[in-house]
């Protein structure tokens, strides 16, 4: 009879798993353990985040770590990715020729055109021939404003809609005669060319701009020919869905939207190279890397930002593995279309649009890492022997099939941090894997940039934790449209926001986005990322390629504990007529401590076989 | 947080916050359950609180009055009336016969006094 | 001087511009006019809608309509469109497998496995051994059901979960000493085997069930082989995503996912004939069209529901025209996919899945429908001259180029009810049209079938009005995020619905559906017909197929009027680099009016070129 | 349906639902027109009620027991507090020191007390 735990150092958890070996030589699950891996993979760093796994997984089994007979550790597949994203596009206005913000609460409704004149000018007595435009700063309180307005307005002037710095369109509007149209919270009002030719569109609540947001609108509003109407086709484009916009009638004044250069990756493979361009999108990236398969390796521009992601992945695996750089190779890349809200250039409301981006993830594998050094110098801390216990992917194999229901042929999924996984098991043969780039680290930088976090980490929690709306100081309003009361009032910092449900609490979210929004995003990045990789390791490693050919797919990895991924996995799968699920690891554990459980059930099977 | 709902109200918790119910003078008091009942399968509970008068109109819009969660149920001469603090007081939200089916209505009303609690579409397959 | 009147008769609407003709030739528009056509477009039924709107047009003028001079009608474009519906696959549930109907309100939570009894045979003392899940009728009052349940509880039966016929499942839970897992609202409970081995799961708010939508969590619970595990993989399927679930492990049980045969469409080209059955989904009957192009005509399998709409469109053209059947082709063809809910076939809760379905729209045109008829009819009945004036893709777009800011070459959009139509004028040349199939009708019919929604004219509503939610008798908000208050309290019968926000106020939708859902469905219907065929039109019109070459596009017909669909159309054009946007017939009509203003363009400019 | 805001509450209209405004015996009558204007650039009317008191608190508490809306602003002592019927009385929503800035202060009250009525997130840089 002895005593063995089985350790599995992932890239972002460490587990444990401890067993009784009786004489029969089966093994009889004590406990389990999990804590976040210290330091990178496959470095004596992790050995603190080992020790502390030990401490909790024996504690639990009754048993103190002196008791172990041996541990074993995991053959750790050496595969590191990272993540970047890049905009490719931006938006310029010149010549402050719009402004597109979209304040909440704007004045009056309507339509009105005029030149624009400062309220000071409507003070001074000599009052504008013709129709005007008011821009009004926030040194003007707005019952002062309204009393400028409300005179000129008497005196004949035709005043037709107003630009408001301060947060006043609806008090200024109010105070008029009749109510006009009032775009406020404009940030930058002294950017706003007097003199000018302008158009005030506010909508009714609930609807958009309709004139300023069509080409003709303008041509209308301002009597242009059809060459000038050409102009304004990137203005209108930008108001399109706005409740309140302005168009300013300057000489050369526009919106571009332009490409940003980001760079060049150039995909090194067996039989030829290829270049693509960043910004060219994600599938003409994805397309040529397919172009240049079998691949050797990947480089990215110097000087870019994602050539320096590159060489700084390749530069720490050197350094995990000491081998020489030239002997690290990219192996696979991931790339992602997305779209991010980003700061307009030359606004003049702190107006934001969304521009595309990419986001790409690489990951390089080697052959082995140096676990033999952790394992001698782990076994000198805790005094206990240590071994190597197992290549990953079979001790994966082997811990997803104490799942109840499945049995070989089988296929697992094992979706970490740093890279999605796979591995395959037929009767009789060797086991199938491949790593792929694109995994839980990659979802969480698209929910960062769609959203413009601040914070990965809020990011993270968003991804794994489900939504909620703040309805009133007494119940909220979950995703999936039940609603929930309190009997104690919730906190004011919560009132009408979107919350995370966490087992701690509700957490709010500092985004103005809608659930609707935020939700489409998190999914969305799930299935471009996760959901795409499954099937792309299925492909790899099933029979022919045919997807169809495997019997019985399991889902490890605390990627297996998301709320949503597997089932969306489980949709996309299901015209192949397979079974898939989760895996549930002796039964009890759900997709977790696969490999930990796998490395127990190695050891007594070869055991066995060498008895 | 605890969800709402488990029990109805002991006397010596006044500050839980609960739909109001008050029954006019001759009002068959186990229509108080009926009405709790309709409420506590939305997660919403209920108080009987005690109030004069045989309007069930206004005795729901008094209960509601003095409910935080500002819902009043009231039953009397057979009419079961549901109401809301915010509303005219001549007009309740929800109110219908409780005649032969009292039980039934009443259920209904205590669901609908929940649902306004929670923002769920009411009931309103009876005539008000 | 003259006062001429043009009266555009369209599938929908009918509409008219009086203008004066003065002496120089120049027309001078004094009023507009509009009402709903009457009878099918081409026919004598038509003519008192044009009566009608003559009276309205003139009585805005200040005249009588025998101070008109002349009456132009337009030559209509010969164009019958239609639409049908077929759904493609049904779910079926067999031996009672499975309950997954996700009511509002399930009691307590976790899972429950046990063999299902009749809570009538836990009051008669002989009490069941192991593990029972509880089936209660509505027969049982909930306090009656409580009492039995305590009681045996008590008596130490292991009561594990219960399965309720009436919504009583959180009273249940409430009353026993510690809450199990209820599901409620079970319509046929009766339905429910008994002694059966069954599981019952029920999510905390705003989760999804776990284990019954993982065919390994199934395979957990009922300890099944691989070789059953494999069998409960659409079971497990169809419980994805709902909060509660119960699966029965019948010894035959299962969900079954059929195609439904809806008959089979034979394109008839110039070079061959092609057949495609209509289950195969719009992607693959598309592509089938596209190679039998050029077209001649379309058939639909006799005996089907296709079969008898195309030849009812079919025959209603040749009555119009008097033409024989053979001589009526069928033109274009539209094909859509789309998901709609069905009633699950034995279902024991009145359980919805959504099947998928294919939208067909067809259009017949011919060269010339029996408009002299129309004009000798109506000339006769009001005493009135009455000419034809124009063919209608001609006056379209000469009405479309009254709009500021447009100018040739132009090409317009027209969106109708039951074609898509464009036309394109190059300096010189004659002007090219299209008819295309899928129009207004079939985005109403998606909405209409999405949503399960029992009325065509509900769903037209929807199509054309914004969305809001109710939040509380006071205020709604607005499907962008907009939060509207009302001084009068809103009605009880709008309480926390859906409403669309009219001209005559707020209307309440009779559903289930989420806003967020409802607009989702609106947009994609719009996007699916009304943005593909504007592209498509372009298309076919634009030189060399090329629409870059196009310089101005202008929508006119009552879809530029839709409060999206234009900004929607714009954004897909916005690649090309074109002007597009709505027309805005004379500079204050928008979309509407354009063939009624070209008939007076045109029959001036004739007037013109002969002096 | 007409809008609400256009204009701040004449006295011959007590119906119609507004947020009320209380001041202490010592503040300054011109702040109940900041905390006005917050809530009118917010879509929703103000109404001034009478009160005793000195604790901006249980003033505002007060005040949201009187206003149909169940909203209510308090000022007094260098302080402006948003309350809210259906919390706690020793509760309120938001509670801020209005001491040098006092009319910001209490334009800002007015804007909370208008987005608790609609439901837009609370204006809550300040120390509670
Ligand atoms: N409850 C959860 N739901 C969804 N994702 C999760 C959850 N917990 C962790 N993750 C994600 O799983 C990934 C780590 O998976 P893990 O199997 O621990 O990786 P490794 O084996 O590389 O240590 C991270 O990307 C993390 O965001
Ligand atoms: N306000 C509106 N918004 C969106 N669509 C509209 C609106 N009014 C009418 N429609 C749609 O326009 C179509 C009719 O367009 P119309 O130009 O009148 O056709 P026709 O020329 O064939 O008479 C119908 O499908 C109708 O649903
Ligand atoms: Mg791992
Ligand atoms: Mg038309």
């Amino acid at each position: 009879m002895s005593i063995i735990v089985g350790v599995d150092i992932g890239n972002s958890t460490t587990e444990a798993a401890v067993a009784r070996i009786g004489d029969d030589g089966s093994p009889e699950f004590l406990s389990s353990g999990t804590t976040m891996t210290t330091g990178i993979k496959g470095t004596v760093e992790n050995i603190p985040g080992v020790v502390q796994v030990l401490e909790e997984a024996t504690e639990a089994a009754g048993i103190e770590i002196s008791d172990l007979d041996l541990v074993l550790l995991n053959e750790a597949t050496p595969v590191i990715g990272d993540v970047a994203m890049e905009t490719v596009t931006e938006t310029i206005v010149t010549e402050s020729s719009m402004v597109g913000h979209n304040p909440s609460s704007p004045g009056g409704k309507g339509t009105g055109v005029g030149r624009t004149v400062h309220i000071r000018d409507l003070e001074n007595g000599a009052p504008p021939e013709g129709p005007v435009i008011v821009v009004v700063p926030q040194e003007y309180d707005f019952e002062v404003a309204a009393g400028i307005l409300a005179r000129a307005l008497e005196a004949g002037v035709e005043v037709q809609a107003g630009i408001v710095q301060g947060n006043d369109g609806v008090l200024i509007s109010n105070r008029l005669p009749t109510p006009l149209p009032f775009v406020d919270e404009v940030a930058h009002v002294e950017k706003v060319p007097l003199g000018m030719l302008a158009a005030v569109e506010v909508a009714p609540q609930g609807q958009a701009v309709r004139q300023l947001s069509n080409p003709y609108g303008i041509a209308t509003l301002f009597s242009l020919s059809p060459e000038e109407t050409t102009h304004v086709i990137p203005i209108a484009k930008a108001l399109v869905g706005l409740r309140s916009a302005v168009v300013i009638r300057t000489p050369a004044g526009d919106v571009q939207s332009k490409e940003i250069p980001a760079g060049s990756i150039k995909f090194i493979g067996e039989n030829q190279s290829l270049t693509v361009e960043l910004e060219h999108g994600a599938d003409e990236i994805m397309n040529t890397l397919a172009q240049a398969q079998p691949l050797c390796d990947v480089e990215g521009e110097s000087g870019t930002n994602v050539g320096g992601m590159i060489e700084n992945v390749r530069q720490t695996m050197a350094d995990v593995t000491e081998k020489p750089l030239a002997e690290v190779n990219i192996h696979d890349v991931l790339a992602v279309d997305c779209l991010v809200p980003q700061q307009v250039v030359g606004g003049i409301a702190d107006e934001f649009s969304i521009e595309s981006a990419t986001g790409l993830a690489i990951m390089v594998d080697t052959d082995r890492l140096l676990m033999e050094r952790v394992a001698e110098t782990l076994s000198e801390k805790i005094g206990v022997p240590v071994e190597l216990g197992g290549v990953e992917a079979n001790t994966a194999i082997l811990g997803a099939l104490t799942t109840p229901g499945i049995d070989v042929p089988v296929a697992i999924i094992d979706g970490g941090a740093g890279s999605t996984d796979g591995a395959e098991l037929q009767k009789g043969k060797p086991v199938e894997h491949v790593h792929l780039a694109g995994a839980g680290n990659m979802v969480t930088l698209l929910i960062k940039n769609e959203l413009g976090l601040e914070r990965f980490d809020v990011a993270e929690q968003i991804k794994i934790h489900p939504l909620a709306k703040v309805e009133s100081l007494f119940h909220i309003r979950h995703e999936d449209n039940g609603v929930q009361f309190f009997e104690e009032p919730l906190e004011a910092n919560l009132f009408a926001r979107v919350v995370l449900v966490t087992d701690d609490g509700l957490v709010p979210i500092d985004t103005k986005h809608t659930l609707d929004r935020i939700r489409t995003v998190r999914q969305e990045a799930k299935r471009k990322v996760l959901v795409r990789n499954g099937i792309r390791v299925l492909r790899h490693i099933s029979p022919s390629g045919n997807i169809r050919f495997l019997n019985f797919v399991a889902v490890v990895g605390r990627l297996g504990l998301d709320f949503e991924l597997p089932q969306m996995l489980m949709n996309e799968l299901s015209p192949f007529g397979i079974v898939v699920g989760v895996a549930n690891v002796r039964g009890e554990l759900g997709p977790t401590n696969a490999v930990a459980t796998g490395l127990i059930v190695n050891y007594c099977r070869r055991r066995d076989d060498a008895t | 947080m605890p969800a709402a709902g488990r029990r109805n109200v002991t006397p010596d918790e006044p500050e839980r916050p609960a739909i109001h119910v008050a029954l006019g003078n001759e009002a068959d008091e186990r229509l108080y359950g009926r009405v709790a009942v309709g409420a506590e399968e939305e997660g919403i509970p209920c108080r009987l609180v005690p109030e004069e008068g045989s309007d069930a109109v206004a005795l729901a819009f008094s209960a509601a009055g003095s409910s935080r969660l500002g819902v009043g149920v009231g039953v009397a001469s057979g009419r079961v009336a549901v109401h809301e603090r915010h509303m005219p007081a001549g007009r309740p939200v929800v109110a219908t016969e409780a005649g032969d089916r009292a039980e039934d209505a009443c259920r209904q009303a205590g669901s609908n006094a929940a649902r306004l609690v929670i923002g769920v579409p009411l009931w309103l397959l009876q005539e008000r």
